[in-house]
Formats: structure tokens, C-alpha cells, sequence
């Protein structure tokens, strides 16, 4: 698809202008669908200028002013996107929330932005703030969008969306004057207005009120647009949270400057059938999703007759010879291009169409790192699935992987109009258009991430590679040193090592010490399926886990972790040397590893001190016995002799000395 | 009104021929819920069987008969094996036309073993009039109705007393009920539905043998089974007394309509008179002859 | 977007709230001598939600089917909407606003959800064999307008995931909402509810129980029925009637009856369901 | 693998109750029409219309009619060809007392008339259900075709007692009769074929139609829910019995142009329809297509094979052709109960969700 050309009017610099714009030059053309009462039902953006006109009009009536914030509250829905730019309209700042959180969670948030309105989904939530009023001062007025089971409340200060809107219709019917003033609001808001506040809930303490000014929006957005040529053809699902930046971006900056359409999805449970329907041509989701939907598939053809698992392996191997080369444009034989092609016709093709990619213009993933196996699968399949790099701080944008620059482990090139540096810590930081105004309230918090001269601390260590990719290796603040002044990242060794099916939990030791060394956990589905495939007996995990055949795989996996950090300047003298698999199975009971199954890994240093003597003390096995809880509360213990193996490590390769560009 | 009496008499002994194919449809469709539509093919089938064993070998017609008996037995246990087996749980309609295609095979197979032509079956019935009848009363009655009447009902009765008496009779009864019920008593499903197909084999080979024994062995034989359906819906497809009764009813029904009502219309009315009587009986009693009261629940 | 009907426009009732919309005075009923319900008289306002319980047996499922028209008492009047009714069938009944579900699910095994609900909505669809043969224009229309009800019923009891599966397919629990949703589908004035939890998981259940008090509340809708979960027709119900062997025992507030001394007779020794 | 449905998304309800809601259908569909309509009649001659095309066009029609009958409205009905004979007869008489009618409103007319006789017989459904009443239907066969065969006066008194068809034109073009060009024939079968066809779809996926699934499915429960099970009950006798006796009309008018009514219209008709609505699919408008194509083509491939391929007496080949056709009833019930209808609704399952199994 060629696309028109970009219509790019930069005077228009907020939403609410490019929401006028948008009416006229693509009035006719779908803005948003919702999937609802069984058909997609859609809206033009000239109809969606007159909800949002009707519906703005009918806000100011109900006494919303500039500067006043209003809390959108729901489920991805037509009208609670509209509000948000209705609100701008008037001078006032949206602030989604996430609309899981439980009522006590939103009190902080709303409390601290001051919310004058919200504006929520349905009953559920609109009963969460009802039951928390008494705590909000400044709360006066509550909108919402479904009114089942809403009747018999006491509408004095509740309205429904609907009401609004035949409110502000009915005064631009009464007063010739309204819509004129609506437009004289729209044109007095400037790029640098505060368009909308984030909350981002840090690891630790109270979240922080990110204010995203319109010109960082506009233009990050914009940018986005540019890069990967994304015009108003393009179809997009709206299933993330709306209080997340990534969604704010991409189904309402992006949308908006580019013209494209926003589907929202019926229903929680059908968004895999909804976005099969639509098939988005652009599309976002956090790797567990892709990783999901490859389990989906490979659990599916587990179950599929043998003559049609074996075709479909076979294409599967095709794919992942010369899929990716081919979609990077390299060259490849006549005779593998054909096999590709019936590959395409015969497993590709449809599986893509399972999964409504068949439309797939370009795909990104982010937020934590991608399994490499699983990103490939999908390029291999002829899907420009691609990774980024993004904050809330930066909207969104800070890497992202230019077309035909593809490597597993990167997260590319700094995104247009970003600048990059690598701290002498290895912290990432950046500067950009899109860089945030402030932390809302909280100064010292802005200073801490900002500095004077514009440039964001990610808090993430990465390095840059030789191609000029952007590499994040893990949190800025586990990174340490060994004893050799080697970088030390223990995070990045770990998702090496458990990015193989038959390991399932690593932690990595060597912070201040001559070498780095880790525990491995192995995975009991996998290995166990292993043992049973190859008449291996075992009674327990801490058998299976001793039996000397499954220290070999392991050892065969940490050997292929230290060729490949050998391959990498930064990395490669922090090869494994040595290395033991636990003898049980690391639990939350035992406070190993945290609710959201997160490695403790002080708590495991201090817990399994033995075993990390051992590792450093050259012996190759040790006894120890540990304490646990069983499933049913009760304490025991267990004893074992783990070994402990050594590793081979291997020279790096290329330049040692090679610095940290910039 | 001796010709009336000639008249009912005729057509009770008709009826009883038409309750016996009827109780080969009742017994099949208590014990299994098959409307088994071969009963007419199986009553063909037999009878040539019957005809061609003393045919070609040309033995005796008791020992033809024992054979026919282990053919019919063989037969069963063939259906139950190749085609009830793997239709179990299947809608009654799917069944029905399962038995309707049985029909058309056994109807091939019939004709390319004895071959098509019209076979006579003698097997020294006696024919010709009654004398006896003729004399004392004056009133004409068929030797060979007599006999067939006569046979038929015995089987009739001897059927009856197996399933009040034995012990498989009340298992297939009990079958009938609750398939569970039958389960305990000991037998299992599948040896009952091969006994029952035997038995209605059996009735079938029977009546093929009456009605052949009148006028030959030919395909018009198979037909004799539409003439048991408007027994069924009139006595009910589950009861065996409704059968019986049914069919003498028909019987008379049909012979007197023949000779009273027949020459307004144009004669042969035959064909579907026995029909409108029973959807007329229907009509008004919906439960049948000897059918309870139903009363639906929700 | 869900604006629903509203209980103003309900198959025109002309009762209002709190009046009496259905009584049933003095009905008898017997099967070939058999008595199942004897000589019972109570009555259904409008607009609440009335309970009948009772251990098994004890004529509550005949009692309904006596109000629909299913069976037809021996003695005794039914008063529908003020006006004395003579023996009426069942689909005369349910033209009159009355709708059913029923104790053992009774869907259209053959048809999906969607079709299943639609059914119910066959009693205003007016248009002639012709248009339907046709399948256009004005017929085209209805069959849209109807769909758009019945999707409006699929929303609100939350089987979008479902519309187009055949029902035979479902899960029973599934398969009891569509069966509320089918009833829904013909707006009645007064539902009447065969069981609508049984066999359910207390998860279902608190589901079912919100629904039916959705539907009550939301629609106006007058609700009848039966139940066996205790705690679930206490907090459902305005008003209870308590039968035992065909006969009514009690009859008044869930609170009071609950305290009645026939009642608690009436059931113990006889093992609670589940 | 073939079907690539991603993207097609319904914004309005009328996209989404569409009898082809697929695109690939809608195509397939389009392209099999044009194929029939525009390519076929230039190559059809004499043997193909009369031993292959017509009585797949016109037991294609009548399986429909039964289909509706039986497999939406669950009621049993044996008595096919008796409704077919009222069609064939209502031709007859049309044509030969107003010999200006034209032949495509005799068809419809016969139609109208069978669909009368149907209603009549359809009256006993109020009260009798299942098997008792598939056998009482056997009295509208025996009596119709006795009625056909008594009665001078419906077939002209005629000294065979056969029917003859006088030729008739549609559009100038011949279209009953010795002289009529196959191709004619064959088009003027079709077009009732695809019109009745599109109609019957219409009807099923509408109220009426739900009203008859409903009746079939539970009948308490339908009436409960306000559907009247007479009304309900006879609108599908006489909808189905309108197709049977257009089926009729066409087999006597077009096809056999002479017809003894005891040998045409027997019992055998009735069970072989039977037969093609149950091996086709039972609630399947498609499966009464597949249904007729199946039983017309089997016995014409059986008999090719045995009597030119095996070289069998034609006798002969006639018994083992009943004994085959048995078997493969008997076979493909074991197989397919559902029909081929279903068959081909799990290939298309299958080609949708391609690679996967489920």
C-alpha cells in the first residue's frame, strides 16, 4: 500500500486542533470502530469531531474548566478516548488510571492529581470511586459510559455520558455562540500545555504524575508515524491499558496524527477473535503476548496429524533459514524463494491469518527483552515483527529497529530526533523532543531523572554495539564489576541461560568477586519430558536435577552462553566459569522469589551462602540442607550433595579495548 | 348377512397374518427403538431362503426350515455386529433409514442367490375351501387361512407367553424401560438385540411362509410389511397386544370397507384404507389402542 | 448506546408497581387421580421478585406451568392482569407476556446462541411469508431491528464470546444463561424461573443472582421463582410462598417465613439439595 | 489454507447475517453459478440433461422441499411422491384446460396445488408425533397415487391411464416436449433450482425458519416461547410440499414428458428423496444438493461399471446395484450420519483452521 502522502500541517501542535483537522480532511474516513452489540460498529472522523464537539460542550456546562484534570477510568473504549481530547479542548488534563487497580490503589492517584472529574467505564467502577468520595475533596463530578445497573443511583452528581452530550447539544442548539467558543478554546491551546499526566508506579514508593506536554506527543508521535511510514490506511487494536504511555501513543497521538483507525475490542475475552477480525496493520504488545501466542500454536500442532506436523516443521525450518533473509531484502536462492513461497501458501500464510497478522505492516514489541527463538519465529514468518526502546518519560520513543536492521538482541538506532549516551556507570540516557516536562508535584523526583540540560536517566544499563544498536543488559542499578573491573550484568547472563526451554530460573553470582558463577533451576515440564522420552527414572525434582545426563545438557547450554558472551566486548569477562543446578526448586513459600516470581536474590546469597562459598572455593560438590515449607504450611528439610562444574570460557573476540560509543 | 360374517372372518384371518409382521416391528422397536423397515425385506427373505434351500438341495421342509431358522439367527447377529453396533445413540431417523438400506441389500442379496423369478412354496398346506365351514355353517373360508390363522396365532401366543414368563423375555421387556434395569439382570444389551432380531427373523420367516404358500414367493412379498404399519400406529409401536389386536381390527376393517365401501370409489382401496382408519382412530385417541395417557413435563 | 427498553414500554400492562399482576386462587390440579397441587392461592405484584420453594415433589414446577398455560387446573381461577382467564395454551400465554425457563435446560439444541435468542423474539416479528421468502426490505429491516434487541440481551448478560456457537456446545451454566436471555428476548411482564441456579458453582450462582436482580431492576420485570439455594431466594426475593405436598404452607416476607414453624417441619427430613 | 479470513470485519448486521459471510464462499459461489448458468449449456447434449443434469436439478428441488419438512421442522414424512404426483397431475390439468398459461406459472400454480393437498396432510401433526406420524403420511401416498390412478378425469380418461406432456414455450424457445432443445431444458430446471434455493435460505435463516428449528428441537419449549406448533407445522408442510410439487411438475413437464403414475410417483420415490435429504445432511440446504447429486450419480457410476466394465448381464447388474446400494447407505450412515453436508462442513472447518487440528 503506497498511502498519500503524510499530511503534515505543523501548526497544528495539540489534539484538540489536529481533531478539527482530521473532521475535514479525512471526515469520511473511519476514526475509531468498538465492537459492540455484535458488529463493529464505526465512526467517522467527522462523527467523531461531533461527538467530542457535543460532548465537550456539554462538560463545560457541567462546570469543567482549564486546568481542571479529569480521571478516565475503563476498559479501551470510543468514548473514554474521546473524553481525554475533550478535556484538552478545554484546557483541562486528562489522567488515565488504570482501571484494575482496586479502590484504595486509586487514592494516591487521584488525590494527588487534584481530579476535579472522572470519567469511568460502568458501574464497577464507578462504584470504586463512589466508595472512596469521602477521601477525594476536589472530586465533583462522575461521568460514565454503560448505564446498566446505574439507575437507581443518586444522579445529582453522576451523569451519564449520554446526557452529557444531549446537554451540550441542546446548548449548542440554544446558543449560537457555543460552538464558536469551543473553537476559540481549542485555538488557545499551545504545544507546550500539559496534555496528559501518566502515573508510572516505580518499583518503590508512591507512583509519579508524568506530565507529557503536546509538543512532546505531537512530535514524538509524528516521528513514529515517519519511521515507519504509517498513514491513515492504517488499522490498529486498542487492547492495552489506557493509563500505559504505549497506549496513549499509539491509539490516540499516533492515531491522530497519522488519521488512522482505533479498533476497541467487545470484550476482554474476545480480542484474539476481534483482532483476527480487523487485522491490524500495525501493532504493539509486550513479549509475553507473542510468547503466548507461539505456545498457542506450537501446543495446537502438538495435536495435529503426524503427516501435517512433519510438513509444517519442515516449512517451519524453511522459514527460519531464509524467512528473515528475506524479509531484510538479502539474497536467496530460486529454489528456497519457491519453497517460501509454498510455505507461504501452505503454513505461513494461514498461521499468520490465525493470528490476524495477515495485514501486518509492521509489529513492535518492548518493555522487556524478547526471547530470541520467539522473535525470530516471527520474522521468519515473513512478519516485520520489530523491538523498541521506550519510557513514559520519553514518550515511548528512545530506540527502535529500523527496517532491514533487525538483530535479536537489540532494541536499534536511536528513534528520530533522540540523542543517546552511555553513562560511566553503563546507564542509558537520552535526550529528545518527547522528553517529559516533570514529575507533576514532585520536583525533587524530576531532578533526580532530568538533568539541566535535558538529558533522561533510563536507570537501565545498556551498551551500544558495533552496528550503533542500542543493547540494554539489565537494571542500571544490579550492574556490577568483578574483581577484574569486568562489567558484571547479572541479569543478561540469566536471560541468556533461560532463554533454553530446560532452564527455568538463573541467578548469577559475581559482583566483587574473581569470576561469575551461577545457580540454575532447570525447568521440570521440559527436562521431565526429556527424561520420560529417554527412559531416565526419577522420583523428585532433586533427583532429576543431580542426574549427571541433565548436568551435561545444562553444561552444553552454559557452554553456548560463554561462546556468545565471548562474541561481545562488554561481556566477555563475565563468562560462566563455573556453575551447580539447585537441588530444589526456588519458591515464593520460601521467599526466594518474590509473589511475582522474581528472583530475591540477596535473600538466595544469604539463604544458599554454602553453595556460593563453594562455587568460589574451588571444590566441586557440597552438602547442604536446606529448610522449606510444603504446599500445606509445614516446615522440613532437605539434604543433597551438589555438584558444582567448571566451565570452559573462551578469548574475546574483536576489540577488547573498544569504549562505549556514544 | 352370512356374507358379512364370511366377510369379518376373512379379515380376522388376514389380521392375524398382518399382527404377525407387526409383532416382528413391535418386538425390534421395544427392545432397540428401531422402526425396523426391512421386517417386510426380512419376511422375503426368508421365504426364498426357505424355497431356494428345498430347491436346490432338495431337502425336506422341516430340515429347510431348521436351516432358514440358523440363517435368520446368522442374520441377526450380522446386523447387530456390522450396522447396530456402529450406530449406537444415533438419531431413530438415522436408524430407520439404516434399516431401509438393510432392505434394499437384503432384497439384492435375496435376488441374486434364489434369483428373481416367482417361486411357488409348497410345502402340502391344504388349499381349497373349507367343507367343513362350507357345510355347517355355509359360510366360505381359504383351508390355507385356516391353517395360517391358526399357526400365526400360536406363534402369537407362544411369543406372548416368552415375554411374560422367561426370564430374557422380561429382560427385553425391561430393556424396553431402562436400558440400565437390563444391564443388572444379567444380559447384556448386545445379545438382547441379537435375540430379538433372531425372534423377529423368525416371526418373519413364518409369515413369509403363510403368505408365500398363497400366492408364491416374489418380491410383492417385501410389501406385506406396509400392510403391518397401520397396526402399529394403531395398536402403538411399543405393545405387543396392540399389535395383536390392531391387526385383527385392521384386517376387518379393510375387508369391509373392500367389499361395502370399495365399489362407491372405484375399488382397491386396500392400499391406504387401512391407513386412514388408523389416522382417523389416531386423531381421536393419540395415545393408540392400548397407550397411556401422556403427560408432558417441562 | 444501551439504552434499554424501558419498563414503561413492556408489553402494555396497565398495572402499576406494587399492584397485583397475577393471582391464582384456589387451583387444584390432578393427573388421573393423582393430586399435585391442591386447592393453593396466592398472588405476584408487579414488579417483584417472588419465590416459590418448597421440597421436591411439592407441586412447584406444576404451579408454574399452571400460570403459562401448560397445564390446565381442575379448579380453581388464575387472574392475569385483573381479568379472570379461561383455559389459555401456552403460547397464548406467552403472548401475553408471560416467558419461562426451565428446570432441565430447553434450548434449541440445534441452533447457536444467537439464533436461540432470536427465537424469542418471533412474537413481534410481524412480517408475512412473503417479505420473508424475500428476505429484503422490509423484512430485512425487522429481522435487523430484532437483532439489534437481542444483541443489546447478549450485552447485557455478557455472552458475547458465545453468539455464534451452537448451543449444544456450551457449558451448562452457559447454557441456563442463554435459556434467560431467550426469555429476556420476548420482554414478559412476569418471568417465570424454573430453578435458574441449579447445578450451578457458587461463582455461577452470585453471577446468575445479579442478573436476575439486573433484570428486575433494569426492566421493571416481574420475576417468579423457584429455588432450592436457601440463602439465595433470602436475598433475591421480596416475598415468599412455601409449598409442601401440593398444598401452600406459608407465605409472606423471606425473614418471616424463614422463622415459620411449618416450614422448617416441611423440611427437615428432607436432605437438602446439593 | 485456503481461506484467509483476517480483515473481513462486519459493520452492519446485514453484512454479518449474510448466507455468505466469507469472502472466499461469496467468490466460490459466484464463480460455480456463472460456470452453471453461462458455460454449462453450451456443452450439454441429450445423454447429459436427460440421464445426469434434469433429475439432479429436479430431485435436487424436491429433496429441498423434504429437507424442510423433515430436517428443519423435524417432521418425518414418507409421502414424497405422492405430493410429487399432485404436481405432475396439476400440470397436466393446467395445461390441457388453459392451454395459454405459461409454462413457468403452471410450474408455480402445481406448485400452490401440492402445497394445499400438504397442508391437508400435514393436519395430523397437531396430535401425533415421531414414527406414527412418517407412517400416517404413507396414507397420502398410497391415497394420492391410488387417487391418481382411479379417477379418469385427471388424466383425460385417457385409455393408457399415462399423462402426456403438450409442448409448451418459454421466451419462444421450447421448453416441455419432444422437440425441446436439452440446453433449454436444462437452463429453465436450473432457474427454478437457484431461484427456490436462494428462497428456501431465505426462509430458514428468518423467523419462520427459527420457528421450525425451534419446533424441532423441543416443541414444549417453542410453544412456551409463543410459537403456535400448528401454524408452525403446517407452514412447513406447505412450504415443503410447494417444492415437492414444483419437483413433480417439472419431472413430468420437462424430464419424462409422459408418466404412468404408480410407476413415477411410488413408494420408491418417497424413500429415495428420503435418502437424499439424509445422506445430503438432515437442516442442510446445501446437503440437499449434495444429497441428490450423490444418489442420482452413484447408480448411473454403479451401473457404467458393472455392465460396461465388469461386463455383467444387465439383470444381474440391476440386483447387485440394489445390493450395493444397500450397502453403501448402510455404509455411509455408519461413517457420516450427519451427511455430507457435515462432511463438508468439517472440510471447510479443516481448510479454516489450517495447520491447525482444532
Amino acid at each position: 500500500m503506497a498511502g498519500s502522502p503524510v499530511v503534515e500541517r505543523l501548526d497544528e501542535d495539540t489534539f484538540p486542533k489536529i481533531l478539527l483537522r482530521n473532521g475535514v480532511v479525512y471526515k469520511d474516513r473511519p476514526a475509531v470502530r468498538e465492537k459492540d452489540l455484535g458488529i463493529w460498529q464505526a465512526w467517522t472522523w467527522a462523527e467523531v469531531l461531533d461527538e467530542i464537539r457535543a460532548f465537550a460542550i456539554g462538560l463545560k456546562g457541567l462546570g469543567f474548566q482549564k486546568g481542571d484534570r479529569i480521571a478516565i477510568i475503563g476498559a479501551n473504549r470510543p468514548r473514554l478516548y474521546w473524553t481525554m481530547v475533550a478535556a484538552q479542548s478545554l484546557g483541562g488534563v486528562p489522567v488515565p488510571i488504570y482501571s484494575d487497580s482496586v479502590a484504595e490503589e486509586m487514592v494516591f492517584v487521584l488525590q494527588h492529581a487534584e481530579v476535579k472529574f472522572a470519567c469511568v467505564e460502568d458501574q464497577e467502577q464507578v462504584d470504586k470511586v463512589l466508595s472512596i468520595s469521602d477521601r477525594l475533596p476536589t472530586m465533583e463530578q462522575v461521568i460514565y459510559d454503560e448505564d446498566r445497573g446505574l439507575r437507581d443511583y443518586d444522579h445529582a452528581t453522576l451523569h451519564s455520558f449520554e446526557t452529557v452530550q444531549v446537554a451540550g447539544r441542546k446548548t449548542m442548539a440554544d446558543d449560537p455562540q457555543a460552538v464558536k467558543a469551543w473553537e476559540e478554546s481549542i485555538a488557545a491551546t499551545k504545544g507546550d500545555d500539559i496534555a496528559v499526566m501518566l502515573y508510572t508506579s516505580g518499583t518503590t514508593g508512591q507512583p509519579k504524575g508524568v506530565m507529557l506536554s503536546f509538543d512532546n506527543l505531537v512530535i514524538s508521535a509524528r516521528n513514529g508515524n515517519k519511521f515507519d511510514k504509517l498513514d491513515e490506511h492504517e488499522e490498529i487494536v486498542a487492547y492495552l491499558p489506557m493509563a500505559w504511555i504505549g497506549d496513549h501513543v499509539f491509539s490516540l497521538a499516533q492515531a491522530y496524527t497519522a488519521g488512522y483507525c482505533v479498533n476497541c475490542p467487545e470484550s476482554a475475552e474476545t480480542v484474539e477473535a476481534d483482532r483476527r477480525e480487523i487485522a491490524p496493520t500495525y501493532f504493539f504488545a509486550p513479549p509475553r503476548v507473542f510468547e503466548n501466542m507461539l505456545t498457542h500454536i506450537m501446543v495446537r500442532m502438538e495435536d495435529a496429524s503426524k503427516l501435517k506436523k512433519r510438513m509444517f516443521d519442515y516449512f517451519m525450518d524453511v522459514a527460519r533459514r531464509v524467512g528473515e533473509p528475506i524479509l531484510n531484502g538479502e539474497d536467496v536462492s530460486f529454489k528456497d524463494r519457491l519453497l517460501y513461497r509454498l510455505g507461504e501458501f501452505l503454513v505461513y500464510g494461514p498461521l499468520k491469518n490465525q493470528m490476524g497478522f495477515t495485514r501486518l505492516k509492521v509489529g513492535y514489541t518492548a518493555g522487556e527483552a524478547i526471547g530470541p527463538e520467539i522473535f525470530r519465529f516471527y520474522r521468519a514468518l515473513g512478519l516485520n515483527l520489530k523491538q523498541l526502546y521506550g519510557q513514559t518519560e520519553a514518550s515511548v520513543y528512545i530506540t527502535m529497529q529500523p527496517d532491514g536492521q533487525i538483530y535479536g538482541d537489540t532494541v536499534g538506532t536511536p528513534a528520530p530526533q533522540v540523542e543517546i549516551r552511555i553513562a560511566d556507570n553503563g546507564e542509558v540516557l537520552y535526550r529528545s523532543p518527547g522528553v517529559f516536562v516533570g514529575y507533576y508535584k514532585n520536583e525533587e523526583a524530576t531532578k533526580n531523572t532530568k538533568t539541566e540540560d535535558g538529558w533522561v536517566l533510563t536507570g537501565d544499563a545498556g551498551i551500544i554495539t558495533d552496528e550503533g544498536h542500542l543493547k540494554i543488559i539489565d537494571r542500571a542499578k544490579d550492574v556490577g564489576k568483578l574483581k577484574s573491573g569486568d562489567l558484571f550484568a547479572p541479569k543478561y547472563i540469566e536471560n541468556k541461560l533461560k532463554f533454553f526451554p530446560n532452564v527455568k530460573e538463573v541467578v548469577a553470582f559475581g559482583d566483587g568477586r574473581d569470576f561469575a558463577s551461577v545457580f540454575v533451576n532447570i525447568d521440570l515440564t521440559a527436562v521431565g519430558s526429556w527424561a520420560e522420552r529417554n527412559n531416565v527414572n526419577y522420583a523428585s525434582y532433586q533427583e532429576l536435577a543431580a542426574n549427571p545426563q541433565v548436568y551435561k545438557m545444562i553444561e552444553e547450554h552454559v557452554d553456548q552462553v560463554n561462546r556468545d558472551l565471548s562474541r561481545e566486548p562488554m561481556m566477555a569477562g563475565a563468562q560462566i566459569r563455573r556453575f551447580l543446578i539447585l537441588h530444589k526448586e526456588l519458591d515464593a513459600d520460601d521467599g526466594e522469589l518474590t509473589r511475582t516470581l522474581k528472583v530475591r536474590r540477596s535473600f538466595i546469597a544469604d539463604r544458599y551462602a554454602p553453595l556460593i562459598e563453594a562455587l568460589y572455593d574451588g571444590s566441586t560438590e557440597k552438602h547442604v540442607r536446606t529448610e522449606v515449607t510444603y504446599e500445606d504450611g509445614r516446615k522440613g528439610a532437605i539434604e543433597a550433595t551438589v555438584q558444582i562444574r567448571d566451565m570452559k570460557t573462551y578469548a574475546p573476540e574483536g576489540d577488547v579495548t573498544r569504549e562505549a560509543a556514544e | 348377512m352370512l356374507f358379512f360374517i364370511e366377510t369379518v372372518l376373512s379379515g380376522l384371518m388376514a389380521g392375524v397374518m398382518y399382527s404377525l409382521v407387526a409383532l416382528g416391528f413391535v418386538l425390534i422397536f421395544k427392545a432397540s427403538g428401531i422402526f425396523n423397515f426391512a421386517q417386510g425385506v426380512f419376511c422375503l427373505f426368508a421365504a426364498l431362503t426357505f424355497v431356494g434351500i428345498m430347491e436346490k438341495t432338495g431337502v425336506p421342509w422341516p430340515v429347510s426350515f431348521v436351516l432358514t431358522v440358523g440363517v435368520m439367527i446368522a442374520l441377526a447377529w450380522a446386523i447387530e455386529r456390522f450396522l447396530l453396533s456402529h450406530l449406537v445413540n444415533q438419531e431413530p431417523i438415522i436408524l430407520f433409514m439404516a434399516t431401509i438400506g438393510l432392505a434394499y441389500f437384503l432384497e439384492g442379496l435375496g435376488d441374486l442367490m434364489w434369483g428373481s423369478d416367482v417361486k411357488p412354496l409348497d410345502i402340502g398346506l391344504p388349499s381349497g375351501a373349507s367343507d367343513w365351514m362350507l357345510d355347517t355353517f355355509d359360510i366360505y373360508v381359504e383351508k390355507l387361512e385356516v391353517v395360517a390363522a391358526v399357526v400365526a396365532a400360536a406363534l402369537v401366543t407362544g411369543l406372548a407367553v416368552f415375554f411374560q414368563k422367561t426370564r430374557i423375555g422380561r429382560a427385553l421387556r425391561a430393556v424396553a424401560d431402562d436400558h440400565q434395569a437390563a444391564l443388572s439382570v444379567g444380559i447384556s444389551l448386545r445379545t438382547i438385540w441379537v435375540i430379538v432380531w433372531s425372534v423377529a427373523g423368525i416371526v418373519a420367516l413364518v409369515a413369509g411362509i403363510m403368505w408365500g404358500a398363497k400366492s408364491g414367493v416374489q418380491f410383492s412379498l417385501s410389501l406385506i410389511a406396509l400392510k403391518a404399519l397401520p397396526v402399529l400406529i394403531l395398536g402403538g409401536f411399543t405393545s405387543i397386544p396392540g399389535a395383536i389386536v390392531g391387526g385383527l381390527i385392521i384386517g376387518v376393517g379393510e375387508k369391509v370397507a373392500e367389499i361395502y365401501l370399495g365399489p362407491f370409489v372405484g375399488g382397491a382401496i386396500e392400499n391406504w384404507f387401512a391407513y386412514m382408519l388408523a389416522l382417523a382412530f389416531l386423531l381421536v385417541r393419540p395415545q393408540g389402542l392400548f397407550g397411556e395417557r401422556i403427560i408432558e413435563r417441562v | 448506546m444501551n439504552a434499554f427498553v424501558e419498563p414503561a414500554t413492556m408489553p402494555g400492562s396497565g398495572v402499576a408497581k406494587g399492584e397485583v399482576l397475577l393471582s391464582v386462587a384456589n387451583v387444584s390440579l390432578a393427573f388421573g387421580g393423582v393430586k399435585a397441587i391442591t386447592n393453593i392461592s396466592f398472588d405476584i405484584r408487579k414488579g417483584e421478585i417472588r419465590a416459590i420453594i418448597g421440597p421436591n415433589g411439592a407441586g412447584k414446577t406444576s404451579m408454574l406451568n399452571v400460570i403459562n398455560g401448560f397445564y390446565h387446573p381442575q379448579e380453581g381461577t388464575i387472574t392475569w392482569r385483573g381479568k379472570a382467564r379461561r383455559k389459555m395454551k401456552p403460547y397464548e400465554a406467552a403472548s401475553h407476556g408471560i416467558a419461562r425457563t426451565f428446570q432441565n435446560v430447553a434450548l434449541f439444541k440445534g441452533m447457536t446462541t444467537l439464533d436461540n435468542i432470536m427465537t424469542g423474539r418471533g412474537l413481534s416479528m410481524k412480517k408475512n411469508f412473503l417479505w420473508q421468502c424475500l428476505h429484503w426490505g422490509p423484512a430485512l429491516k425487522e429481522e435487523i431491528d430484532h437483532r439489534h434487541r437481542v444483541e443489546e440481551i447478549i450485552d447485557f448478560l455478557e455472552i458475547q464470546a458465545i453468539r455464534k456457537t451452537p448451543v449444544g456446545r456450551l457449558p451448562y451454566g452457559l447454557q441456563k444463561r442463554v435459556e434467560l436471555a431467550r426469555a429476556l428476548a420476548m420482554e414478559p411482564e412476569l418471568l417465570l424461573l424454573d430453578e435458574p441456579m441449579a447445578g450451578m458453582n457458587l461463582e455461577e450462582k452470585e453471577d446468575m443472582s445479579r442478573f436476575i436482580l439486573d433484570v428486575n431492576q433494569q426492566f421493571g420485570t416481574t420475576i417468579a421463582l423457584i429455588e432450592h439455594d436457601m440463602g439465595v431466594v433470602m436475598d433475591l426475593s421480596d416475598r415468599v410462598v412455601v409449598l409442601d405436598y401440593g398444598r401452600k404452607i406459608a407465605d409472606g416476607m423471606p425473614e418471616d417465613v424463614q422463622k415459620n414453624q411449618d416450614v422448617i417441619d416441611a423440611y427437615l427430613g428432607v436432605p437438602h439439595e446439593e | 489454507m485456503l481461506y484467509r479470513e483476517a480483515g473481513q470485519f462486519k459493520t452492519t448486521y446485514d453484512a454479518d447475517q449474510a448466507i455468505f459471510p466469507i469472502a472466499q464462499d461469496r467468490w466460490a459461489v459466484i464463480a460455480f453459478a456463472a460456470i452453471a448458468f453461462l458455460v454449462v449449456p453450451f456443452f450439454v447434449n441429450d445423454y447429459w440433461t436427460n440421464a445426469v443434469l434434469l433429475p439432479l436439478l429436479i430431485y435436487g428441488l424436491a429433496a429441498l422441499g423434504l429437507n424442510i419438512l423433515v430436517g428443519y421442522c423435524g417432521q418425518i414424512s414418507l409421502g414424497t411422491g405422492g405430493f410429487m404426483a399432485v404436481g405432475a397431475f396439476a400440470s397436466y390439468k393446467l395445461m390441457t384446460s388453459f392451454p395459454e398459461l405459461n409454462i413457468a406459472i403452471v410450474v408455480l400454480l402445481s406448485g400452490g396445488a401440492t402445497a394445499l393437498v400438504g397442508v391437508m396432510f400435514g393436519l395430523p401433526s397437531l396430535r401425533i408425533k415421531g414414527f406414527y406420524l412418517a407412517v400416517a403420511t404413507l396414507a397420502a401416498q398410497f391415497f394420492l397415487v391410488w387417487l391418481f390412478n382411479k379417477f379418469g378425469w385427471f388424466y383425460n380418461y385417457s385409455a393408457t391411464g399415462q399423462i402426456s406432456v403438450p409442448e409448451r414455450t418459454i421466451f419462444g424457445l421450447v421448453v416441455t416436449g419432444p422437440t425441446a432443445a436439452p440446453w433449454v431444458k436444462y437452463l429453465f430446471c436450473l432457474s427454478f433450482l437457484a431461484l427456490f434455493g436462494l428462497i428456501a435460505k431465505n426462509v430458514v435463516r428468518g423467523r419462520i425458519g427459527r420457528n421450525w428449528m425451534a419446533i424441532r428441537d423441543m416443541d414444549i419449549a417453542a410453544e412456551l416461547i409463543g410459537v403456535r406448533p400448528l401454524q408452525t407445522k403446517l407452514s412447513a408442510f406447505a412450504f415443503s410440499s410447494f417444492y415437492v410439487g414444483m419437483a413433480g411438475s417439472l419431472l413430468f413437464t420437462v424430464y419424462l414428458g409422459a408418466v404412468e403414475v404408480t410407476e413415477v410417483f411410488g413408494i420408491n420415490v418417497s424413500f429415495l428423496v428420503l435418502f437424499m435429504v439424509i445422506i445430503g445432511g438432515l437442516g442442510s440446504i446445501l446437503g440437499s444438493f449434495l444429497g441428490a447429486t450423490f444418489l442420482v450419480l452413484m447408480p448411473i457410476f454403479l451401473k457404467n461399471f458393472m455392465v460396461d466394465g465388469l461386463g455383467l448381464l444387465p439383470v444381474l447388474a440391476k440386483h447387485v446395484e440394489i445390493l450395493l446400494m444397500g450397502l453403501l447407505i448402510m455404509g455411509f450412515l455408519i461413517v457420516e450420519p450427519h451427511g455430507l453436508a457435515r462432511m463438508w462442513q468439517i472440510l471447510k472447518e479443516k481448510f479454516r483452521l489450517w495447520p491447525f487440528p482444532y
